[in-house]
Protein backbone atom coordinates (compact mmCIF):
# COMPACT_ATOMS: atom_id res chain seq x y z
CA UNK A 1 0.00 0.00 0.00
CA UNK A 2 0.84 3.91 -0.07
CA UNK A 3 0.85 5.87 2.69
CA UNK A 4 0.45 9.35 2.27
CA UNK A 5 2.45 11.66 5.42
CA UNK A 6 1.50 15.41 5.19
CA UNK A 7 4.71 17.96 5.70
CA UNK A 8 4.77 21.52 7.59
CA UNK A 9 6.40 24.22 8.21
CA UNK A 10 10.11 23.13 8.42
CA UNK A 11 9.75 19.98 7.56
CA UNK A 12 7.94 20.89 4.46
CA UNK A 13 10.35 23.16 3.93
CA UNK A 14 13.69 20.67 4.61
CA UNK A 15 11.87 17.75 2.16
CA UNK A 16 11.00 20.53 -0.44
CA UNK A 17 7.34 18.98 -1.08
CA UNK A 18 3.93 18.75 1.42
CA UNK A 19 3.05 15.39 0.67
CA UNK A 20 5.42 12.06 1.09
CA UNK A 21 3.87 8.86 -0.60
CA UNK A 22 6.23 5.36 1.00
CA UNK A 23 5.61 2.55 -0.83
CA UNK A 24 5.07 -0.05 1.98
CA UNK A 25 3.96 -4.05 1.61
CA UNK A 26 2.32 -4.52 4.47
CA UNK A 27 0.75 -2.72 7.69
CA UNK A 28 3.28 -0.98 9.68
CA UNK A 29 3.26 1.36 12.90
CA UNK A 30 4.16 4.92 13.31
CA UNK A 31 7.12 4.02 14.72
CA UNK A 32 7.91 1.79 11.29
CA UNK A 33 6.84 5.08 9.55
CA UNK A 34 9.15 7.36 11.15
CA UNK A 35 12.06 5.31 10.63
CA UNK A 36 11.26 4.65 6.98
CA UNK A 37 10.44 8.61 6.61
CA UNK A 38 14.25 8.71 7.59
CA UNK A 39 15.74 6.76 5.26
CA UNK A 40 13.70 7.50 2.03
CA UNK A 41 13.78 11.27 3.31
CA UNK A 42 17.19 12.46 4.50
CA UNK A 43 16.65 15.54 4.37
CA UNK A 44 13.98 14.90 7.24
CA UNK A 45 16.01 12.81 9.24
CA UNK A 46 17.49 15.88 11.80
CA UNK A 47 13.87 16.80 12.06
CA UNK A 48 12.10 13.61 12.79
CA UNK A 49 13.21 12.57 16.79
CA UNK A 50 11.30 16.20 17.78
CA UNK A 51 8.42 15.81 15.52
CA UNK A 52 5.02 14.23 16.56
CA UNK A 53 3.12 12.26 13.89
CA UNK A 54 -0.32 12.04 13.48
CA UNK A 55 -3.15 9.85 12.23
CA UNK A 56 -6.61 10.49 10.58
CA UNK A 57 -5.82 14.39 12.75
CA UNK A 58 -4.97 12.76 15.84
CA UNK A 59 -1.75 12.40 17.64
CA UNK A 60 -0.55 8.93 17.84
CA UNK A 61 2.13 6.88 19.28
CA UNK A 62 4.79 4.88 17.61
CA UNK A 63 2.64 1.77 18.65
CA UNK A 64 -0.08 3.23 16.51
CA UNK A 65 -1.12 0.86 13.64
CA UNK A 66 -1.08 2.38 9.97
CA UNK A 67 -3.96 1.19 7.85
CA UNK A 68 -4.44 2.11 3.97
CA UNK A 69 -6.27 4.70 3.40
CA UNK A 70 -5.40 6.49 6.82
CA UNK A 71 -4.01 10.46 6.72
CA UNK A 72 -0.79 10.84 8.22
CA UNK A 73 1.07 13.64 9.01
CA UNK A 74 4.25 15.13 10.24
CA UNK A 75 3.66 17.75 13.00
CA UNK A 76 6.92 19.97 14.18
CA UNK A 77 6.85 21.16 17.48
CA UNK A 78 3.97 24.08 17.11
CA UNK A 79 3.84 27.77 17.38
CA UNK A 80 0.27 28.70 16.73
CA UNK A 81 -1.14 31.37 19.82
CA UNK B 1 -17.47 27.79 19.31
CA UNK B 2 -14.21 27.37 17.36
CA UNK B 3 -13.06 29.32 14.06
CA UNK B 4 -9.79 29.50 11.63
CA UNK B 5 -9.90 32.00 9.73
CA UNK B 6 -7.66 34.16 6.88
CA UNK B 7 -9.42 37.44 8.43
CA UNK B 8 -9.20 39.51 11.28
CA UNK B 9 -10.40 38.67 14.40
CA UNK B 10 -12.81 40.69 15.59
CA UNK B 11 -12.90 41.11 20.13
CA UNK B 12 -16.19 43.03 19.99
CA UNK B 13 -18.32 39.64 18.33
CA UNK B 14 -15.97 37.79 20.45
CA UNK B 15 -17.40 39.41 23.81
CA UNK B 16 -20.74 39.71 22.39
CA UNK B 17 -20.86 35.56 21.48
CA UNK B 18 -19.87 34.91 25.53
CA UNK B 19 -21.31 37.88 27.71
CA UNK B 20 -24.73 36.57 28.88
CA UNK B 21 -27.33 37.13 31.95
CA UNK B 22 -25.75 33.95 33.28
CA UNK B 23 -22.28 35.13 33.59
CA UNK B 24 -20.93 37.31 36.32
CA UNK B 25 -17.54 37.36 34.74
CA UNK B 26 -15.94 37.40 30.88
CA UNK B 27 -12.29 37.28 30.16
CA UNK B 28 -10.87 37.53 26.78
CA UNK B 29 -7.26 37.18 25.53
CA UNK B 30 -6.04 38.18 22.17
CA UNK B 31 -2.10 36.79 21.23
CA UNK B 32 -0.72 39.92 18.99
CA UNK B 33 1.92 40.27 17.05
CA UNK B 34 4.76 41.90 18.81
CA UNK B 35 7.68 43.92 17.13
CA UNK B 36 10.93 43.37 19.00
CA UNK B 37 11.88 40.02 20.16
CA UNK B 38 14.96 40.14 22.50
CA UNK B 39 15.53 43.27 20.43
CA UNK B 40 15.06 41.43 17.44
CA UNK B 41 12.76 42.87 15.04
CA UNK B 42 9.63 41.30 13.16
CA UNK B 43 8.62 43.13 10.14
CA UNK B 44 5.79 40.47 9.73
CA UNK B 45 4.24 36.43 10.74
CA UNK B 46 2.74 34.44 8.37
CA UNK B 47 0.57 31.24 10.37
CA UNK B 48 0.02 28.16 8.45
CA UNK B 49 -2.33 25.27 9.69
CA UNK B 50 -3.04 21.53 9.26
CA UNK B 51 -5.93 23.13 9.08
CA UNK B 52 -8.70 19.68 9.56
CA UNK B 53 -6.57 18.90 12.49
CA UNK B 54 -6.27 22.33 14.21
CA UNK B 55 -9.94 22.55 14.01
CA UNK B 56 -10.57 18.99 15.95
CA UNK B 57 -7.79 19.90 18.65
CA UNK B 58 -9.38 23.24 19.21
CA UNK B 59 -12.83 22.06 19.33
CA UNK B 60 -11.62 19.30 22.01
CA UNK B 61 -10.18 22.43 23.96
CA UNK B 62 -12.81 24.05 23.90
CA UNK B 63 -15.22 20.81 25.36
CA UNK B 64 -12.78 20.46 27.75
CA UNK B 65 -12.57 23.70 29.33
CA UNK B 66 -16.35 24.20 28.79
CA UNK B 67 -16.87 21.26 31.03
CA UNK B 68 -13.95 21.52 33.16
CA UNK B 69 -14.46 24.85 34.88
CA UNK B 70 -18.46 25.01 33.73
CA UNK B 71 -17.97 27.72 31.60
CA UNK B 72 -21.18 29.67 30.41
CA UNK B 73 -19.76 30.03 26.59
CA UNK B 74 -16.27 29.60 25.13
CA UNK B 75 -14.87 30.67 21.97
CA UNK B 76 -11.61 29.84 20.09
CA UNK B 77 -10.38 31.67 16.94
CA UNK B 78 -7.14 31.48 15.59
CA UNK B 79 -6.07 33.84 12.61
CA UNK B 80 -4.18 31.79 9.96
CA UNK B 81 -2.10 33.84 7.36
CA UNK B 82 -0.11 37.02 7.89
CA UNK B 83 -0.84 38.57 10.53
CA UNK B 84 0.59 42.05 10.77
CA UNK B 85 2.84 44.20 13.71
CA UNK B 86 -0.40 44.90 16.62
CA UNK B 87 -2.87 42.64 15.27
CA UNK B 88 -4.28 39.28 16.93
CA UNK B 89 -3.46 35.92 15.86
CA UNK B 90 -5.69 34.21 18.05
CA UNK B 91 -8.79 34.77 20.19
CA UNK B 92 -10.05 33.04 23.50
CA UNK B 93 -13.33 34.38 25.10
CA UNK B 94 -14.81 32.42 27.60
CA UNK B 95 -17.55 33.98 30.09
CA UNK B 96 -18.59 31.82 33.72
CA UNK B 97 -20.61 32.78 36.31
CA UNK B 98 -17.21 33.03 38.99
CA UNK B 99 -14.22 34.82 37.53
CA UNK B 100 -11.81 32.55 39.00
CA UNK B 101 -13.33 29.53 36.36
CA UNK B 102 -13.00 32.16 33.27
CA UNK B 103 -9.42 33.46 34.51
CA UNK B 104 -8.16 29.97 34.83
CA UNK B 105 -10.03 28.56 31.95
CA UNK B 106 -8.71 31.04 29.43
CA UNK B 107 -4.87 30.19 30.56
CA UNK B 108 -5.65 26.48 30.45
CA UNK B 109 -6.55 26.84 26.69
CA UNK B 110 -3.83 28.90 25.70
CA UNK B 111 -1.19 26.93 27.43
CA UNK B 112 -2.74 24.09 25.86
CA UNK B 113 -2.92 25.76 22.44
CA UNK B 114 0.33 26.46 22.20
CA UNK B 115 1.65 22.92 22.63
CA UNK B 116 -1.28 20.81 20.94
CA UNK B 117 -2.88 22.66 17.82
CA UNK B 118 -1.23 22.31 14.80
CA UNK B 119 -0.16 25.64 13.93
CA UNK B 120 2.94 26.80 13.15
CA UNK B 121 4.00 30.79 12.92
CA UNK B 122 6.65 32.00 10.25
CA UNK B 123 9.06 34.73 11.51
CA UNK B 124 9.85 37.89 8.84
CA UNK B 125 12.69 39.45 10.72
CA UNK B 126 13.57 43.17 9.56
CA UNK B 127 17.00 41.67 9.08
CA UNK B 128 15.80 39.58 5.89
CA UNK B 129 15.85 36.06 7.63
CA UNK B 130 12.61 34.11 7.60
CA UNK B 131 12.14 31.23 9.85
CA UNK B 132 9.44 28.80 11.19
CA UNK B 133 9.18 28.79 14.75
CA UNK B 134 9.46 25.16 16.42
CA UNK B 135 10.13 25.73 20.45
CA UNK B 136 12.01 23.37 21.43
CA UNK B 137 14.24 22.29 18.67
CA UNK B 138 17.83 22.43 18.24
CA UNK B 139 18.58 25.58 15.78
CA UNK B 140 19.00 25.01 12.05
CA UNK B 141 22.15 24.82 10.58
CA UNK C 1 -5.33 54.99 33.01
CA UNK C 2 -8.43 54.38 35.35
CA UNK C 3 -12.07 55.77 35.07
CA UNK C 4 -15.29 55.97 36.83
CA UNK C 5 -18.53 56.26 34.97
CA UNK C 6 -22.23 56.07 35.25
CA UNK C 7 -22.29 55.32 31.05
CA UNK C 8 -21.95 52.05 29.53
CA UNK C 9 -18.52 50.39 29.98
CA UNK C 10 -17.00 49.89 25.80
CA UNK C 11 -14.79 47.13 25.99
CA UNK C 12 -13.36 47.92 22.31
CA UNK C 13 -12.45 50.90 23.27
CA UNK C 14 -10.76 49.57 26.12
CA UNK C 15 -9.07 47.23 24.12
CA UNK C 16 -8.17 49.41 21.68
CA UNK C 17 -6.19 51.35 24.34
CA UNK C 18 -3.87 48.90 25.37
CA UNK C 19 -3.41 46.95 22.14
CA UNK C 20 -0.01 47.87 21.21
CA UNK C 21 2.83 46.85 18.83
CA UNK C 22 5.36 46.36 22.05
CA UNK C 23 2.77 43.88 23.47
CA UNK C 24 2.05 40.00 22.41
CA UNK C 25 -0.86 39.34 25.24
CA UNK C 26 -3.85 41.53 26.01
CA UNK C 27 -6.45 40.27 28.85
CA UNK C 28 -9.30 41.88 29.09
CA UNK C 29 -12.03 41.01 32.01
CA UNK C 30 -15.80 42.21 32.16
CA UNK C 31 -17.63 41.55 35.66
CA UNK C 32 -21.29 41.58 34.81
CA UNK C 33 -24.30 41.86 36.65
CA UNK C 34 -25.43 38.14 36.88
CA UNK C 35 -29.42 37.20 37.13
CA UNK C 36 -29.06 34.14 39.25
CA UNK C 37 -27.34 33.85 42.72
CA UNK C 38 -27.84 30.86 44.34
CA UNK C 39 -31.30 30.22 42.39
CA UNK C 40 -32.35 33.61 43.63
CA UNK C 41 -33.05 36.34 41.12
CA UNK C 42 -31.76 39.47 40.76
CA UNK C 43 -33.71 42.44 38.60
CA UNK C 44 -30.89 44.76 38.72
CA UNK C 45 -27.77 46.23 40.60
CA UNK C 46 -27.00 49.54 41.53
CA UNK C 47 -23.63 50.49 42.78
CA UNK C 48 -22.22 53.39 44.63
CA UNK C 49 -18.87 54.68 45.34
CA UNK C 50 -16.57 56.91 47.89
CA UNK C 51 -15.62 58.54 44.27
CA UNK C 52 -12.49 60.46 45.18
CA UNK C 53 -10.89 57.69 47.15
CA UNK C 54 -12.13 55.00 44.77
CA UNK C 55 -10.01 56.85 42.02
CA UNK C 56 -7.35 56.99 43.95
CA UNK C 57 -7.48 53.42 45.05
CA UNK C 58 -7.68 52.30 41.22
CA UNK C 59 -4.58 54.65 40.08
CA UNK C 60 -2.93 52.48 42.81
CA UNK C 61 -3.60 49.17 41.49
CA UNK C 62 -2.71 50.36 38.29
CA UNK C 63 0.65 51.85 39.15
CA UNK C 64 1.01 49.13 41.37
CA UNK C 65 0.09 46.24 38.78
CA UNK C 66 1.74 48.09 35.80
CA UNK C 67 5.48 48.02 37.39
CA UNK C 68 4.96 44.65 39.06
CA UNK C 69 4.31 42.77 35.79
CA UNK C 70 5.92 45.67 33.42
CA UNK C 71 2.56 45.99 31.62
CA UNK C 72 2.93 47.63 28.21
CA UNK C 73 -0.78 49.01 28.96
CA UNK C 74 -3.13 49.11 31.83
CA UNK C 75 -6.86 50.45 31.73
CA UNK C 76 -8.99 49.70 34.88
CA UNK C 77 -12.71 51.25 34.65
CA UNK C 78 -15.65 51.27 37.10
CA UNK C 79 -19.29 51.80 36.50
CA UNK C 80 -21.62 53.71 39.11
CA UNK C 81 -25.20 53.86 39.24
CA UNK C 82 -27.52 51.27 37.79
CA UNK C 83 -25.68 48.05 35.64
CA UNK C 84 -28.83 45.81 34.50
CA UNK C 85 -27.96 42.13 33.86
CA UNK C 86 -25.58 40.98 31.55
CA UNK C 87 -24.02 44.57 31.00
CA UNK C 88 -20.43 45.39 32.83
CA UNK C 89 -19.55 46.89 35.75
CA UNK C 90 -16.07 46.57 35.74
CA UNK C 91 -13.61 46.58 33.06
CA UNK C 92 -9.67 45.84 33.06
CA UNK C 93 -7.50 45.69 30.00
CA UNK C 94 -3.96 45.20 30.23
CA UNK C 95 -1.57 44.28 27.81
CA UNK C 96 2.37 42.80 27.87
CA UNK C 97 4.77 41.26 26.01
CA UNK C 98 4.00 37.65 27.49
CA UNK C 99 0.91 36.29 28.35
CA UNK C 100 1.39 35.19 31.39
CA UNK C 101 1.91 38.92 33.25
CA UNK C 102 -1.33 39.91 31.31
CA UNK C 103 -3.06 36.76 32.96
CA UNK C 104 -1.60 37.73 36.49
CA UNK C 105 -2.13 41.42 36.44
CA UNK C 106 -5.71 41.24 35.52
CA UNK C 107 -6.15 38.48 38.33
CA UNK C 108 -4.30 40.90 40.95
CA UNK C 109 -6.22 43.52 39.82
CA UNK C 110 -9.78 42.20 40.70
CA UNK C 111 -9.03 40.49 43.26
CA UNK C 112 -7.45 43.76 45.28
CA UNK C 113 -10.68 45.81 43.46
CA UNK C 114 -12.50 43.60 45.38
CA UNK C 115 -10.78 44.36 48.64
CA UNK C 116 -9.83 47.63 49.12
CA UNK C 117 -11.86 49.81 46.05
CA UNK C 118 -14.42 52.27 47.69
CA UNK C 119 -17.40 50.92 46.25
CA UNK C 120 -20.40 48.78 47.05
CA UNK C 121 -23.47 47.24 45.19
CA UNK C 122 -27.14 47.36 45.96
CA UNK C 123 -28.98 43.95 44.91
CA UNK C 124 -32.50 44.50 44.07
CA UNK C 125 -33.39 40.90 44.11
CA UNK C 126 -36.85 39.85 42.23
CA UNK C 127 -38.51 38.82 45.70
CA UNK C 128 -38.80 42.56 46.35
CA UNK C 129 -35.27 42.88 48.79
CA UNK C 130 -33.38 45.09 48.32
CA UNK C 131 -30.04 45.70 50.00
CA UNK C 132 -26.16 46.46 49.99
CA UNK C 133 -23.90 44.02 50.00
CA UNK C 134 -21.12 44.21 52.49
CA UNK C 135 -18.66 40.75 52.18
CA UNK C 136 -18.38 39.03 55.40
CA UNK C 137 -20.56 41.20 57.62
CA UNK C 138 -23.09 38.86 59.74
CA UNK C 139 -26.46 39.09 58.17
CA UNK C 140 -28.67 42.55 58.84
CA UNK C 141 -31.47 41.96 61.27
CA UNK D 1 -13.15 70.94 66.24
CA UNK D 2 -15.52 69.58 63.86
CA UNK D 3 -14.83 65.85 62.68
CA UNK D 4 -16.68 65.20 59.54
CA UNK D 5 -17.23 61.51 58.92
CA UNK D 6 -18.98 60.50 55.61
CA UNK D 7 -20.79 57.34 55.57
CA UNK D 8 -21.76 55.24 52.63
CA UNK D 9 -23.64 51.80 52.06
CA UNK D 10 -25.55 50.33 54.53
CA UNK D 11 -23.34 52.82 57.07
CA UNK D 12 -25.44 55.44 55.59
CA UNK D 13 -29.08 53.66 55.71
CA UNK D 14 -28.61 52.42 59.54
CA UNK D 15 -27.75 56.56 60.63
CA UNK D 16 -30.22 57.88 57.92
CA UNK D 17 -27.75 60.07 56.83
CA UNK D 18 -24.58 60.86 54.57
CA UNK D 19 -22.71 62.53 57.27
CA UNK D 20 -22.21 62.33 60.95
CA UNK D 21 -20.37 65.56 62.46
CA UNK D 22 -18.54 64.47 65.57
CA UNK D 23 -17.32 67.91 68.61
CA UNK D 24 -14.16 67.08 70.10
CA UNK D 25 -12.41 68.93 72.45
CA UNK D 26 -8.80 67.88 71.18
CA UNK D 27 -7.17 66.23 68.51
CA UNK D 28 -7.88 62.26 68.40
CA UNK D 29 -6.95 58.84 67.26
CA UNK D 30 -8.80 57.00 64.55
CA UNK D 31 -9.51 54.42 67.47
CA UNK D 32 -11.04 57.64 69.23
CA UNK D 33 -13.35 58.61 66.22
CA UNK D 34 -14.51 55.03 66.23
CA UNK D 35 -15.66 55.08 70.07
CA UNK D 36 -17.17 57.68 69.69
CA UNK D 37 -19.32 57.02 66.75
CA UNK D 38 -20.34 53.85 68.35
CA UNK D 39 -21.62 56.48 71.21
CA UNK D 40 -22.37 59.03 69.21
CA UNK D 41 -24.56 57.66 66.59
CA UNK D 42 -25.84 54.13 68.32
CA UNK D 43 -27.43 52.84 64.66
CA UNK D 44 -24.02 52.57 63.68
CA UNK D 45 -22.71 50.70 66.62
CA UNK D 46 -23.37 47.02 65.35
CA UNK D 47 -21.74 47.50 62.13
CA UNK D 48 -18.58 49.28 63.63
CA UNK D 49 -15.54 46.50 64.15
CA UNK D 50 -16.18 45.42 60.74
CA UNK D 51 -15.67 48.57 58.83
CA UNK D 52 -12.21 50.28 57.43
CA UNK D 53 -12.26 54.23 58.42
CA UNK D 54 -10.18 56.51 55.68
CA UNK D 55 -8.70 59.68 56.72
CA UNK D 56 -8.56 62.18 53.68
CA UNK D 57 -9.35 59.34 51.18
CA UNK D 58 -6.47 56.70 52.33
CA UNK D 59 -7.54 53.48 55.11
CA UNK D 60 -6.36 54.65 58.02
CA UNK D 61 -4.91 52.54 60.89
CA UNK D 62 -6.73 52.78 64.32
CA UNK D 63 -3.43 54.61 65.77
CA UNK D 64 -3.43 57.58 62.90
CA UNK D 65 -4.40 60.99 64.16
CA UNK D 66 -7.26 63.23 62.90
CA UNK D 67 -6.60 66.45 62.74
CA UNK D 68 -8.75 69.28 61.69
CA UNK D 69 -10.08 70.11 58.19
CA UNK D 70 -9.25 65.96 57.67
CA UNK D 71 -12.11 64.33 55.66
CA UNK D 72 -12.88 60.81 57.49
CA UNK D 73 -14.96 58.21 55.73
CA UNK D 74 -16.24 55.02 57.41
CA UNK D 75 -15.57 52.36 54.64
CA UNK D 76 -17.95 49.19 55.36
CA UNK D 77 -17.04 46.04 53.59
CA UNK D 78 -16.29 46.78 50.01
CA UNK D 79 -18.55 44.97 47.38
CA UNK D 80 -17.50 46.64 43.92
CA UNK D 81 -16.03 44.79 40.67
Amino acid sequence: MIVHVRLFAAARELAGREVVEILVEEALTVGDLRALLATQVPALAPLLPHVRLAVNSSYASDATQVAAGDEVACIPPVSGG
Amino acid sequence: MIRLTDAPLDSQTGIAQVQSTQAGAVVLFLGTTREFTRGRQTLTLIYDGYREMAERELQRLETTASERWSLTACLIEHRLGEVPLGEASVLVAVSSPHRKDAFEAAQWIMDTLKQDVPIWKQEHWADGQVEWVHPGLPPAE
